[in-house]
């Protein structure tokens, strides 16, 4: 891997920027893998980078059914943050934040991750309650937080609508300053590049069409570009995992729905932090190149169509007004959907499966993209290791036999 | 003076001069110009400057494709940001800014990054700005300040917008010959048209031309058939209304402008509607885009579309250049150099076909036009305008390198590198869009919702063709919808055989791309050809790859103009067919719509309905704050003399303790249930015996999820042997009445029971304390009210005050209390009744504050504050409410491992041992003073309050394994603070054996 | 029972607040109902203990296709395929609520007055369709919702039951009480526009 | 915004409309006798259907019956609605 720099560039514009190698290779497929990552998404190439680094696993293919980063990846509303409230989810969470705060230079790949800092807005005293609670839990798990007062919101965020006459006043927030935003395209590329230098396969337009066992072991999958055999099998499909279980005859506790998000014409400089509220349901950050991107509800009918319905944005321009009352006159540039899959508790499941070899990691609901690095790096344990690592213990199939769900509805501010 | 206004046609009224501003600067332009048409009649070439390179720009397109022209328009509240000039109507007094320069687009500070334009490659900022670490908040504060194009407005939007329905058989997008004729022939047949246009007038192509339709000039034509369609009831005119979005199951949203174009002085009323439109048929017509070419400096002020040039020249009477060079790879282009010659300036045509164009080329040398065929445009003369063109010969070799080259002096570019449909709608409808090799475009390919396309958005580009498809598309549309469209003789149109264009993706120049001067695909975020093949290089092959690698397609115009080339371009680098690399998928919107438009009317106070009770009015009046709970307003407290909170809340909690307090408890959810199978269905819903209980009393219920946990709770009473009164949460209501609607339907359709919400119906009025059997007795009670005949957790009919009510003797403070329930129509006077009648004993009005202090005195929970959709009725201690004798819902979850382990977080009291600190709601709780980070959390607190009448702080808590930790010492961790030791105690702090109010 | 008792129907004070902004000539009006009483009717059909004897006390037949209006005695309005609205003067509400449930005493029935529950808005004017299309999705075209046509609907962000009374046109809204204030605040806003006024039946 | 089609009520938009997810998921008439993992089954486990989808509606704002709808989860196309066995329909009269 050639070393990216200022130096690079420059050295690259005299050469007419002629001599940049490939980011990645597009290899074909070879015939058996030690694993294979089904999903080229940010958390698949992320799961096999942390194969080849942290467990010398590099006889690695990840196989994508389109082009990588094309899924949720490359729809999100790219806000980071770790203030989850249930001690199993914000160590989880907290693990990605460490990771995401060293992750360009790790990549050698600039992310742009962008500690601005989150707000999740209370506007109701169980709101308050509510963020107390899960702001304390964090300070005791070690994860930056602070409550602060609707004055403190007003002097740090302009125009934002702390009128104690508007029809959801905001009383508070929680505030994690660490939290923030990052380039969510690069964080593909970036995980693809370091990946590929470390010798993993990542191999585009190849669709998984089966799974295929021997046994209660799985032995390979089936292609669109043939089969491929491995003894591990990693499926990260956000959205689709339902129909890779199917392949391989299990039934999953997820449902999928759009999300969709979209975003204005870009402008100056005006929100400079990232604003999530629950009661008034929208969430707002400015991206570097000056367009808002706002995220709004999920659709609440199944859903694989990576749209959703019309008033479900006209419901979010409406909170975010509520918010910004001078964003009326913005404009909205682009929408979007994506295909989000949900668990009962709102947490995902990065597990085992009664098959051996075969390990699902799904589930992520609309907090997926935070938790790509440690996601990644869970995954890359579990299937490594044969067993999943204390971070993401709690978060396995299992839990919904048992009932030790960890329940991130409730109290856990708006979910992404 | 407007230097390059013509002296005589297009459709601008000179009899009304207006007056406008551009970057400081005073202008004059008139009715009907738009703003680019104005700037460019008065010579102004500069209106902005690039993102990235800061490279000067000058006014492109003619419409929805302009990507240059990005304008400030407006100041203060009435700003509006990002509007493209060839989209804003010219009014008196408009004031506009370009968006991008410091301290402006003519002198621009930030030009100094195209000299390091290599270095501002594609995605180099992926490459950079990682070291130190530290540092990027800085790298990208530099970053963020230079990006960007307009401002927000920094004040509140004065205007309002609004929403409207609509339905219609056929919805018309797009108000060119294709549309027109599709609306004329539907409207004709008797279906409900809507026909909406995104301009000021109708006609689309047809503005301003020069040409016939039938036996009269094409805007005649218009005249007339505008003119039917108004005459028309079923049709709907739109003009400045775009359809920006085509969604689901054929519902398509339009933006309309309605005030946008006036001086603001003049606007009243809507300034912008959103039509919601469900329609039966849809015809799509919104024509297509002229496609710009890729040369050596392609982005040079004063290089501009070739069907640009035309319009500004026919409709606005504007001469863009004196001096023109017409660079083109079809015939179309030929008019354009018709026209400026008519316009009186000199023309050259550089057609790229050898062979040059078909019958339009003979007439545009019977003008005495000179076409150098067989030629290329490779590069552009001049930094801050044109001032000339290299001209070299190419043979067609796709090898495509040229050799030696001539200039011609020029002052215009009009380039025109054919057509791409405005395919948009189609694909936001889920439509596929297929390569027509024949006409080198992407055309509309399979439909997947009730639509079709017509003219140009069809690929059908001659005038002709755009009647006879418009004709045809609509009749056949409204067919569909059943009504039958009479024959019509289209009128005929003077079209000539064209040569076919020629397929000129990126021009050749003397160098390859990477070394000659930058040949620009995406103007506004300076994507040139060199970009996409750097992506190719670096591995980024799909695609979406390319265009987010370089951005191509993401500027504000959304790759009207440059995508197309930049995919050509991308498959010549791959080896690839154009089909082959793929389409991109289009997302609305069509154009920009305002966050404004898309909300509505549901802002500020509309934003959520408020419910408000019977009583509000009184509340308000006795100056009560308001708590949201859910949509309703409830009363906080009731503060006397300026009193705070707390001081407010212990009067009230004493109030009702020792002589009377009333509360308005109105917003709890109220269902009758009835019927010969209530009895089974409640069975199956609560988890205490139901049938057990006797006609007449009230029990307290919970219902679970079928997850086991607390899902909501409130008093049920048997009014009935086969009659039910069920109360439940006040936010829990709605959800509550659907969830017992869909197990009766959908799992138990066999049990004949109804449900039927009396939420409103009854105001409840709950009179608390000591005192309360005297007030209502003292009103007139048609029942005797004693322990014996009216005993604790009983309902009753009767009579109080002259009113018919339901009387319950229930408590949710712990003392004598009695809940009225009354028809609403009269809950107001019997509120101020009671008040009255209370009068000599002190009554005391108390909200939702009071209320929880003496629940929480008492142990009661609340759904939602003390449970969190985690906890079973087991960790509330609630053992005795599970019936064993029964299946009830939720019941089987109980019984998983993780529900029977002993140590699962339970409800508890706590009391600190300094009896002063009210531990905030919310506070964690450990184990240990002094636990190493992450610190175990065992519990958390989730009510807790001062409580006047023990005189110390209260708190409930939920703390794993609590019950079997009376007495014991845990730590409540308070930030900043040392972790605080707190006792465990039983849940309920005051009257623990009930007596109050058994009373 | 004390006919003496006054019937409020909470939308008093708003009533004062839109008050004085009375005009000679508004394209829609809003005349608030509070005189009208009620009665929320469940049973099947099919039935022989349900319909006929509801049918004979009312002295009209109940709408059986849904969405439709009967209207003779009383306004019937049909809300499900079980269930009913009975609108009549407030006055004889509670007697006819109660001799309704004398008379299906002997089935599977339900009799509820809810006339505190909820009110009826009469909308009439040039306008009103336009009025109703921006806050409710039904097609209110004259040609698909007739005279004598109901739907229970959403209009803003309220639940409310349309009927279209008359082709003068006069629209009935029914919307619970708790909604009420907030639905009239939205046609005042609404309806500003075209001019709007509200009173009192 | 998908238009749906009440069996009672017709064609009205999706914003009158509840969801209810999967259709036919049968509740155990015996919970008491399930193992634990069957009773997740019920609980939580759902077929998340990619294509033709059976569900379950609610015509909340309408006549607020419960019925079927037959809908691909790609397209969104819905083939048809059904009532489910049990409703009432005082048409049968």
């Amino acid at each position: 891997m050639r070393k990216y720099s200022a130096f690079s560039l420059v050295r690259n514009a005299l050469s007419h920027n002629r001599k940049w190698r490939e980011a990645w290779r597009s290899p074909d497929p070879k015939p058996e893998y030690d694993v294979i990552i089904v999903g080229g998404g940010g958390h698949g190439l992320a799961t096999a980078y942390y194969l080849a680094t942290e467990h010398g696993v590099r006889n690695v293919a990840v196989l994508e059914k389109g082009w990588i980063g094309g899924g949720n990846t490359g729809r999100n509303t790219t806000i980071v943050r770790s203030n989850y409230l249930w001690t199993e989810a914000s160590l989880l969470y907290e693990k990605s934040m460490q990771l995401w705060e060293g992750l360009s230079q790790d990549l050698n790949y600039n992310v742009m991750f962008s500690q601005r800092g989150v707000y999740n807005l209370g506007h109701t005293l169980q709101d308050m309650r509510d963020i107390e609670r899960r702001v304390n839990a964090n300070r005791l798990n070690g994860i930056d937080a602070e409550v602060v007062s609707a004055e403190q919101i007003g002097k740090a965020i302009p125009f934002i609508n702390t009128s104690p006459d508007a029809r959801y006043p905001i009383l508070g927030a929680s505030l994690q300053r660490r939290a923030g935003v990052a380039r969510h395209d690069a964080v593909a590329w970036g995980f693809a590049r370091a990946a590929d230098a470390r010798g993993v396969d990542i191999i585009e337009q190849c669709e998984v069409t089966g799974i295929n066992r021997d046994g209660g072991k799985v032995t390979g999958v089936e292609t669109t570009r043939g089969v491929i055999k491995a003894p591990r099998i990693g499926v990260v499909v956000a959205g689709n995992a339902s129909v890779l279980a199917a392949m391989a005859g299990l039934r999953l506790p997820i449902e999928s729905h759009p999300l969709q998000a979209f975003v204005s014409e870009p402008l100056k400089p005006v929100i400079d932090t990232v604003i999530m509220s629950n009661a008034v349901h929208g969430y707002i950050s400015q991206s570097d190149k000056g367009e808002l991107v706002i995220g709004a509800g999920i659709d609440a009918y199944n859903g694989y169509g990576q749209r959703g319905s019309f008033q479900t944005i006209e419901h979010t321009m409406q909170a975010i007004i509520e918010l910004f009352p001078v964003l009326s006159r913005v404009r909205m540039l682009r929408q979007w959907g994506g295909i989000v899959d949900v668990c009962p508790d709102a947490c995902p499941i990065i597990s085992k499966t009664p098959v051996g070899g075969l390990f699902f990691n799904c589930g992520w609901g609309t907090g997926g993209f935070k938790a790509t690095p440690g996601s990644g790096w869970a995954f890359a344990h579990t299937i490594a290791e044969d067993r999943p690592h204390e971070l993401n213990a709690p978060f396995d199939l299992e839990r919904f036999t048992t009932g030790a769900l960890i329940d991130e509805h409730g109290a856990a501010a708006v979910a992404h | 003076m407007q230097p390059q206004r013509l002296p005589t046609g297009g459709r601008i009224d000179r009899s009304k001069p207006l007056i406008f501003r551009f970057d400081g600067r005073k202008f004059e332009g008139y009715a009907g110009d738009t703003l680019a048409s104005a700037l460019l009649a008065n010579g102004v070439s500069i209106v902005g400057r690039s993102f990235k390179l800061r490279r000067p720009r000058g006014i492109v397109g003619g419409g929805a494709e302009e990507p240059n022209a990005i304008m400030q328009i407006g100041k203060g509240a009435h700003a509006q940001p990002n509007l493209r000039a060839t989209q804003v109507e010219l009014y008196d007094g408009l004031v506009a800014r370009a968006t991008k320069g410091w301290p402006g687009a003519r002198f621009d500070l930030g030009a100094i990054n195209d000299a390091f334009g290599k270095v501002f490659s594609a995605g180099f900022y992926y490459k950079t700005f990682m070291r130190p670490k530290s540092w990027w908040h800085l790298y990208e504060r530099v970053i963020r300040a230079s990006a960007g194009f307009g401002r927000a407005p920094v004040e509140k939007d004065p205007d309002h917008y609004e929403h409207r329905n609509a339905h219609c058989d056929v919805l018309v997008a797009g108000g060119g010959p294709a549309g027109l004729a599709a609306a004329l022939a539907a409207g004709q047949a008797g279906a409900r048209v809507m026909l909406a246009d995104e301009q000021n007038e109708f006609g689309g192509s047809l503005l301003g031309a020069k040409r016939n339709v039938g036996d009269a000039p094409a805007e005649e034509w218009l005249r007339r058939t505008i003119e039917s369609l108004a005459a028309l009831d079923n049709v709907t005119l739109l003009p400045r209304s775009t359809v920006f979005g085509y969604y689901d199951h054929n519902f398509l949203a339009i933006a309309e402008r309605c005030t946008d174009h006036l001086p603001e002085a003049d606007r009243a009323g809507v300034r912008q509607r959103l039509w919601r439109v469900r329609a039966k048929q849809v015809v799509l017509a919104q024509g297509a885009f002229e496609r710009p070419l890729a040369f050596c400096n392609n982005d040079r002020p004063g290089v501009m579309l070739a069907s640009a040039v035309s319009q500004y020249i026919r409709r606005y009477a504007v001469r863009p250049g004196r001096r023109a060079v017409v660079f083109t790879n079809n015939d179309s282009a030929y008019e354009t150099a018709l026209d400026l010659a008519e316009a009186g300036s000199s023309v050259v045509i550089v057609d790229s076909r050898a062979g040059g164009a078909g019958p339009l080329g003979e007439r545009a040398a019977q003008a005495g036009i000179s076409v150098i065929a067989g030629h290329v445009v490779t590069d552009v003369v001049g930094r801050r305008r044109v001032r000339g063109v290299q001209v070299a010969g190419w043979s067609g070799n796709p090898a495509y390198l040229v050799e030696s080259s001539i200039r011609i002096d020029c002052d215009l570019v009009a380039m025109s590198g054919g057509w791409s449909p405005a395919v948009h709608l189609h694909s936001h409808a889920g439509g596929r869009n297929v390569w027509d090799a024949e006409r080198h475009c992407f055309v509309p390919g399979e439909t997947t919702q009730a639509n079709v396309s017509a003219g140009s958005c069809n690929g059908t580009l001659s005038l002709r063709g755009c009647l006879r498809e418009g004709n045809e598309s609509g009749r056949a549309a409204a067919s569909r919808c059943g009504f039958e469209a009479p024959d019509i003789e289209l009128p005929s149109t003077s079209e000539g055989h064209e040569n076919p264009l020629q397929p000129l993706w990126r021009v050749p120049a003397d160098a390859e791309p990477e070394r000659c001067p930058k040949q620009f695909l995406d103007y506004q975020n300076d994507t040139s050809v060199a970009d996409i093949r750097l992506a190719v290089r670096e591995g980024y092959r799909n695609v979406e790859h390319v265009k987010r690698y370089t951005a191509l397609g993401f500027g504000t115009d959304q790759g009207k103009l440059g995508n197309i080339n930049g995919m050509a371009v991308l498959a010549e680098c791959l080896g690839k067919s154009i089909p082959e690399v793929g389409t991109t998928t289009f997302r609305p919107a069509y154009t920009p719509v305002t966050f404004g438009v898309g909300a509505g009317e549901n802002v500020g106070d509309l934003y959520d309905p408020v419910r408000k009770t019977a009583i509000h009015e009184w509340h308000v009046a006795a100056g009560a704050p308001m708590e949201n709970v859910g949509q309703w307003h409830r009363p906080w407290y009731f503060p006397r003399d300026n009193e705070d909170l707390h001081t407010a809340v212990a009067r009230e909690c004493q109030a009702a303790r020792q002589s009377l307090g009333i509360m308005d408890a109105s917003t709890l959810g109220k269902i009758d249930a009835r019927g010969p199978d209530v009895v089974d269905f409640l069975e199956r819903i609560y988890t205490h015996n139901v049938g057990t209980m006797k006609v007449g009393r009230c029990a307290y219920g919970i219902m679970l999820g079928e997850d086991g946990m607390v899902m909501d709770d409130g008093v049920m009473a048997r009014v009935g042997e086969q009659r039910f009164y069920l109360t439940t949460t006040t936010g829990g209501a709605a959800n509550v009445l659907a969830w017992l609607e869909s197990w009766l339907q959908t799992e138990w359709p066999e049990l004949e029971v109804f449900l039927t919400s009396l939420t409103d119906q009854f105001s409840t009025i709950a009179v608390v304390g000591p005192n309360s059997r005297r007030v209502l007795e003292k009103l007139g009670c048609s029942i005797d009210l004693d322990k014996d005949s009216f005993p604790f957790m009983t309902v009753r009919d009767a009579e109080l005050g002259g009113y018919p009510v339901q009387l319950f003797r229930v408590s949710f403070s712990g003392e004598l209390a009695f809940e009225i329930n009354i028809d609403s129509s009269y809950a107001l006077q019997m509120w101020k009744t009671v008040m009255a009648a209370g009068e000599e004993f002190g009554i005391t009005p108390y909200g939702t504050e009071t209320m929880h202090v003496l629940r929480a005195e008492k142990g009661f929970v609340i759904v939602g504050q003390d449970t969190d959709g985690s906890v079973t009725p087991v960790d509330l201690g609630m053992n005795w409410l599970l019936s064993k004798d029964k299946d009830f819902l939720g019941k089987r979850s109980l019984a998983r491992p993780d529900c029977v382990r002993d140590d699962r977080k339970q409800l508890v009291g706590l009391l600190s041992p300094d009896n002063g600190t009210v531990l905030p709601e919310g506070t964690q709780l450990v184990e240990t003073p002094d636990a190493p980070v992450p610190v175990p959390m065992c519990g958390h607190v989730t009510s807790s309050y001062m409580s006047a009448c023990l005189g110390h702080p209260i708190a409930l808590a939920l703390v794993a394994g609590g019950r079997a930790r009376k007495a014991e010492t845990i730590y409540a961790a308070l930030p900043g603070r040392e972790p605080m030791p707190v006792t465990v105690t039983a849940p309920v702090f005051y009257d623990p054996k009930g007596e109050r109010q058994h009373v | 029972m004390s006919e003496l008792l006054t019937r409020r129907h909470g939308l008093e004070f708003l009533l004062a607040e839109l008050g004085g902004s009375r005009m000679a000539d508004p394209g829609a009006s809003v005349t608030i109902r509070g005189d009208l009483g009620h009665i929320n009717l469940r049973g099947r059909a099919s039935d022989a203990g349900f319909l006929p004897p509801v049918e004979k006390l009312l002295g009209q037949a109940l709408p059986i296709e849904p969405n439709t209006v009967s209207g003779e005695r009383h306004q019937v309005f049909w809300l499900g395929p079980d269930e009913w609205l009975i609108v009549t003067p407030a006055a004889g509400a509670l007697e006819l609520a109660e001799r309704l449930r004398q008379a299906t005493s002997g089935t599977h029935a339900s009799v509820n007055d809810i006339s505190g529950g909820q009110i009826a808005l009469m909308l009439q004017g040039a306008e009103c369709r336009e009025l109703l299309a921006k806050g409710c999705a039904l097609d209110l075209h004259p040609s698909v919702f007739a005279a004598g046509d109901c739907a229970q609907s959403g209009l803003a962000r309220a639940n409310v039951l349309l009927a279209l009374m008359d082709a003068t046109p006069t629209f009935m809204i029914v919307v619970r009480r708790s909604f009420s204030d907030y639905l009239c605040r939205w046609l005042a806003h609404a309806g500003s526009d075209v001019g709007i006024a509200f009173r009192d039946a | 915004m998908l238009l749906i089609e009440c069996p009672w009520c017709g064609e009205r938009a999706e914003t009158e409309f509840s969801y209810g997810g999967e259709a036919g998921i049968t509740r155990p008439a015996d919970p008491g006798a399930l193992s634990d993992a069957e009773w997740a089954d019920y609980l939580f486990n759902r077929s998340n259907t990619r294509g033709a989808h059976r569900e379950l509606w609610n015509h909340a704002q309408g006549c607020r019956r419960w019925f079927g709808v037959e809908r691909d989860t790609v397209t969104y196309r819905i083939s048809g609605s059904f009532r489910l066995s049990g409703a009432s329909d005082n048409r049968e009269a």
